[in-house]
């Protein structure tokens, strides 16, 4: 099973260059990019997944090892830290609702930083735009002073739903392939 | 060079291991004490068998993938002839790493210093200019140093790297009986899906082992918003019903079952009906163990020293998905008294549909691994146990932690005579024995002399 | 005292969208953000305080706490590491202008990165902004190799005075509740 | 377990001490070895009395604070008869964290992991389906550890972990009518505005204690920046005018006095006047007491091991609000060789006006906090003392420490024969003894076997 | 030889305010470094060489030292960590292309968050504008998960070559006197 | 005080070194175990002439710079009459580092703590108001601590803590034969490029010592890029040719040199034909030192235990420039038993012109430095070297290393009688008793008594 290689995202592949960062549609992601972050660092994670989040989204966390250049980025196929889909995320947030989520309960501290932001658009499809994003995430618990920090890309696809954009599919490929952060009860 | 002799604080540690076990009582200082945890790297993970991986994860020859025992890195790889070798990865010339990836398929495998080049099995086949460099060394004395023993049970391969162990199945004992249940229950066996999961929790090794003897009643309140959110089917209570085995010095697990063999309610682990039925025709097990197993609504046991394995029915989304029978099995492997990296593997039998794999492997993921729901409360208590187990306060208050739960006089459970498997069995899961087993083991191999082993058998069975 | 809990700010509870990353207040604002961040990596602390803090400023840093869930995020009211006026900002300044003031000689190497700013208009004042930002600072000290990094969300507020913006409001809410770094002598 | 022998490297360390602090010098080494380290966490923090909050924190019945008693968590809570109860934070049954916040109200404190639930005294109160899992089991045998001597004076709280220490009364012993005279000043008492602040700054816990024992020489080159910006109103000159005082064993402070008893300037700590007319009519103190409050500029000082008060008139804006009485207290809690956590609260007698109490604490976080302008100058010097106690050049080169300052033809400090308090009393502050005193009692208790102690008053007195 | 000290470099002289975010430049600064990180993390190295860099490129990393406050930041003159050109990275990248560049095969994880872009037209050619922007390298290699983070400031001259916009000068001012990751094969 | 003894570790891999050697084994363990560090910290660091600075880099008075010995730091400062002082960076008052910046020029060091200022000489010359404080104590007792013995050799400046060392004449032996030959060559004598550049990397120290001994068959393997992209003219067969040398116990060097004296291909380490042609007319060397110069394509050695010296033909543009002459030396800083700084000096010849300088300068960047297309593969198996060290499995396994290359009956490296300069000999360079050498001393000053030297000279030399 080890000889199939994760295939480069669909994304990444696109040789298209990004939308401007001047452009209407840029402009229109980072507000979105900006609204979510902010929803989930203040841990309005119900609010994030009602309003932000389409019924039919796809939240993958692949599982990574080192491999040789020759062999690509060491994502493995359809292995992964998180798989999720609307109904598991929900169950995720009421999780975090009850009293006894004791992973999170005092909560970490966690902060996204959000930068690159790069805008493709779908080449059929008017109402997806792809967007890879970089994440840090700055994370604290208890009286820690050394941070845990990750960081990865978000190869993400928006797609306007009665209006407004929507995330449909998340692909967080972190730059690690041993996860060094308590659990992985955050949201990327 | 020879073991070392133990230190005075970890000898105290070890007497005081023995003495308060019939009490109960283990001091909390071994979950901490960095001379303890020196000793367990050499005493401990040094000596016993423990799992490295799966066949399935290297089923052509050729593949290889690296694995741990202790803190240090091993290739297990298929040779040629389809034997498996596990090798410590570190180049004969200069100990430079000579496996640069974590898993793969190779012929060959050559170390980027001065280019010695090792095949599948070990040996040194060659460098650059070899006669002008080397022309008249001894290529046999300067392969890859093999782990001393390596075998394998229903595909789970397991290492040693002492001489002097005994035999994998002779070092199971009794719990070989428990695995053969879950791993031989299906004819075609089990397969790994994907590739373990691998995370890093500030926490000792031994509170999963600990965990995973059989530690049910945890339950109740550290996983009560699994209920909450309807990931596990069976309530609390109910769920303490069932049998604590110790199944051979050292080993524990734990069913849970209802008092009924016939209650309604997860049977096979929640494993869908069709895969249960092939598992009534099909099987490599006797009659007693698919009883069992069929009357089981969770099985979770550990191997010593950090090898669990858990079978039960869970789901990722109660309101979407029942529950369905998960089966994963976790290494604990130290780094440092203070932290662990887990090894998560999911498995599934082979003969389950894709479609039932990929349930099952949704079902585990959103419960039993670093971003589920189950897994991520258990990680928060160990966190603090280690940090206890560090304290100068426990030391000098002599901190000890309470293994109470089950003994004579201390709440309702009671031995068992009429199990038809090995091991000291209790009724119902209110009970500590099997940890006892364990760290009753675990300060017997800590005081061992090199070359001689405690006993693996209970005294009378 | 510990019953009364930190109220979320003020700007949290602002339920209002940020205005669009394309609006002209929002490109003021990140001009302001990145022309104050550049004089405080470059030391010039001086140029910032004359030419960018107004006369009325409050700058403050609360004190946190590790709390339930339940009880917010654990800032304790009243209860500073930094509480700043003009006037204290100004002797801060003045006393790095000394060649004695040892803790930051040989300066430490400061850096901020700004990234998801998030601005919203005053509900009356139309001279306001209020503006949100997630700050990550990465300092270093003499041969350090391991740099300290704070992270935090500032909430500012902005206010026009003769035409050109001036900081009016920071509270630097850390993702800390211990102060890892071996002073405070930065300016956030 | 019984007390750890003095390793030979510590023995070696605590003999130079002996030997060089009538010389003066002390050994470098003290500041970052690791064994001297672990020493410490045992003989100094497990035995002595430490302070771990004011009253005024835990008010109410079941508030409660998390503080630290060396390393370790300690909470320090009011019961429900308003007592204050100090419990190590870990649960009886596996060692867990009980209390995951930092401070709050509380009647019980429930274990996450199994449930064990305790009250605010300790008591072990029950656990899910506690019949079936630990029907007969001792719940006394099974309460939260508390601290062996819990005790407070004017509403400071201190705790020990030894059972044969001496009472709090006695520990202090001199140094606690020093005590007495600052918060005993005002009728009302004091109380801590706010919660304290924590920081962590890469030194030694010695060199904050050290320093609060009076290093008053150190303000001329190290805080000169603060006299530019008009911080501080006393002349570095002027400001070495006062007294040096061993108040008991280990115990020490010094006070800014003018020569002249009506010298202008601050008094009283630069309290504002109405304030200072409060001490005078209503206080818990004799005539002489107060008389040296009166007088005093400043005061500063150090219970041993850890806990340094601080009160002097400061401001953090020269240009606006003139210098105002601050006092804050704080303690150096170690965190390995080379890392303290600060604790730093600021107090305010509580009869002052909410205004007052506002500029006191705005005075203070300009100058003695993290972001301060006195605080950060004095964390750097620190810094580097401990890497000369960490390096190895310090122990081949048997680098000593000079404490000579004022001793006997060194300067011109002189004792004083006629002061009316307790201790041994230098005039100006030019003068170190009140370190060697901290120094002299820190070498007897790391070598007094467990269960005794070094004397706590000095030969004639 | 100590006595000589580093000019603060021309760029920072340069009391210009930085053109508006809004600005069309900096528009088109924007895109050009987004897209050059994406390159960069995706490892397509030899695409942003032969894309994005202008033949005539000076891209340096000067040596660091610390310093006191009056002498400024420390940078020694004349004193490199690198001081490539065009045939110099070609190299590099070429060498990347082999089979046997140990160092960075099996390769490290590397991600560039790119912030507080800053962007001044050149006084006298047109063509030519200096943009300062802070940097952030995260990287991890093989099962790390503490991760090397270094932080500095980029402060670079992108020229306009036959209508596209192409990096003429790099400097590299990292925030740290001793480089603490395991080597320097990674592009900033 | 005294240096301590050997733990029973050290002094069993010590042993195993001795026994080991003569069947070119050394164990692993010695590469990352924390004992053995400690003591190479205390016995080989804390007694050997360390390499420091070159004089180029103080070349005026009051001038200094900061560098390490083992891993402390101590100030190399030319002082008012131009002597060359090395000062333990502490303060005599409180331990304090005195020198806040890496280099630069000054006249006095001030410390920050309490004002006591010291000159270049590392005398005491006051402190504030210093009668009131100090009046009456020795400034001759409190002046900054002096390394035992400082010495430079052609500009380069060496320093040994240990009053008890031979001279750095007779600690060279010959090894200053090499040292002559290398940096004598040119009349005016070489100067430094810039400033040393300094990186971390997770290695041990001995790793890049060994390397630099002349480990030149890695260059097949691990450098194997460099040809491709042109960065180095000689193919790794033909650089093979040349000679091996032991130059006295513990430093080794080895040259690439064609057999056929006037074979074409670089000459005097590929430096440009001009320079080349001022060695030959104006040196400070013997006929057969320029000779061997003359022939040598690469020069490379170690001076025990961290110096290391390299001379070759490089380019980082094999496109557009051709190679040329590249000198650079470098420290490996200790810093702990898993990491180094490097410290990375360019030197050139004064008489080479500006370009010249520029140029190799230049190709030096491009290949010996933490961005070098040669040393970023270096650095890359001393990683792993230093995981096997620490490993407990090669502890467990008494893994060795192996140094085989070249011993009698291994490969075509055979003794050289007629050789013109002291040591022991090898003609071509697949041999590893260059490293033997270094290992052999290595375990000797390990176990050297306080005040005692192993021999300098190999018996029969
Ligand atoms: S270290 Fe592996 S070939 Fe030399
Ligand atoms: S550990 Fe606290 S209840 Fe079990
Ligand atoms: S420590 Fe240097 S003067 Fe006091
Ligand atoms: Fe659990
Ligand atoms: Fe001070
Ligand atoms: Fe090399």
């Amino acid at each position: 099973m080890y000889s199939k290689l994760y295939a480069k995202s669909a994304v990444m592949e696109n040789e298209m260059r990004p939308l401007s960062t001047g452009s209407p549609e840029h402009v229109e992601v980072v507000d979105f990019l900006h609204l979510e972050a902010e929803l989930l660092d203040d841990l309005r994670e119900r609010e994030w997944l009602s309003e932000m989040v389409s019924k039919d989204v796809v939240y993958q966390l692949p599982v990574r090892e080192t491999v040789e250049r020759a062999r690509g980025r060491g994502f493995i196929p359809d292995t992964y830290h998180l798989n999720e889909d609307y109904g598991s995320l929900n169950a995720k947030v009421a999780r975090n609702e009850t009293s006894f989520a004791w992973a999170e309960d005092p909560p970490s501290r966690i902060r996204h930083f959000v930068t690159n932001v790069r805008v493709r658009r779908d080449e059929t499809d008017a109402d997806l735009l792809h967007v890879r994003s970089n994440v840090l995430v700055y994370r604290t618990r208890q009286d820690q002073t050394n941070p845990q920090i990750l960081s990865g890309e978000r190869a993400d696809t928006l797609r306007r739903e009665d209006g407004r954009l929507r995330l449909l599919r998340r692909v967080v490929l972190l730059d690690l392939t041993v996860i060094g952060t308590h659990n992985l009860a955050l949201f990327f | 060079m020879t073991a070392p002799t133990l230190t005075p604080r970890v000898e105290q540690l070890m007497n005081q291991i023995e003495t308060g076990l019939d009490r109960g009582l283990i001091p909390a200082s071994i979950y901490g004490d960095p001379q303890v945890y020196q000793t367990e790297l050499r005493n401990i993970f040094g000596r016993c068998w423990v799992f490295l991986a799966h066949e399935s994860e290297i089923a052509a020859n050729g593949d290889y993938v690296v694995r741990r025992i202790g803190e240090d890195n091993f290739i297990v790889v298929r040779d040629e002839q389809g034997s498996i070798n596990v090798l410590f990865d570190a180049c004969r010339h200069r100990g430079v790493q000579v496996c640069r990836a974590d898993s793969g398929n190779t012929s060959h495998f050559r170390c980027p210093y001065h280019g010695w080049t090792y095949n599948t099995t070990g040996e040194l086949v060659g460098a650059p200019l070899w006669r002008n460099a080397f022309g008249g060394m001894s290529k046999e004395e300067n392969g890859l140093v093999k782990a001393a023993k390596v075998d394998s049970h229903h595909g789970l391969i397991f290492a040693t790297l002492d001489p002097s162990a005994p035999s994998l199945r002779d070092y199971l004992g009794g719990m070989g009986w428990y695995l053969d249940l879950v791993f031989g229950l299906d004819e075609g066996g089990v397969e790994v899906i994907g590739a373990p999961q691998r995370f890093v929790v500030d926490a000792n090794w031994k509170s999963g082992a600990d965990n995973f003897c059989g530690d049910d009643y945890h339950l109740g309140t550290l996983h009560r918003s699994v209920w909450e959110i309807g990931a596990f089917p069976v309530p609390f209570r109910e769920n303490m019903m069932g049998y604590h085995i110790q199944a051979s010095p050292g080993h524990s697990l734990s069913f849970s079952m209802a008092p009924d063999a016939d209650e309604p309610g997860p049977k096979f682990f929640g494993f869908p009906e069709d895969v249960a039925e092939r598992f009534t025709s099909g099987n490599r097990i006797s009659p007693e163990q698919l009883e069992i197993a069929r009357r089981s609504r969770v099985f979770v046991g550990n191997v010593f020293p950090n090898f669990s394995i858990l079978a039960l029915p869970m789901t990722e989304d109660g309101a979407k998905h029942a529950p369905t029978g998960v089966l994963t099995v976790r290494t604990w492997q130290p780094k440092g008294p203070g932290q662990i990296e887990i090894f998560n593997w999911f498995l599934a039998y082979k003969s389950m549909s894709p479609e039932q794999k990929d349930r099952a492997y949704r079902a585990g993921l959103g419960t039993f691994s670093v971003g589920g729901s189950f897994e991520m409360d258990d990680t928060e208590p160990w966190i603090t146990v280690g940090r206890t187990g560090r304290s100068v306060a426990a030391e000098l208050l002599d901190f000890e932690l309470n293994y109470q739960m089950g003994m004579p006089g201390i709440g309702i459970a009671k031995p068992v005579d009429d199990w038809p498997g090995p091991g000291i069995t209790y009724w119902t899961r209110y009970e500590e024995g099997v940890q006892r087993n364990m760290y009753r083991f675990y300060a017997q191999m800590m005081r061992a002399p090199k070359g001689e082993w405690p006993k693996l058998t209970f005294s009378g069975q």
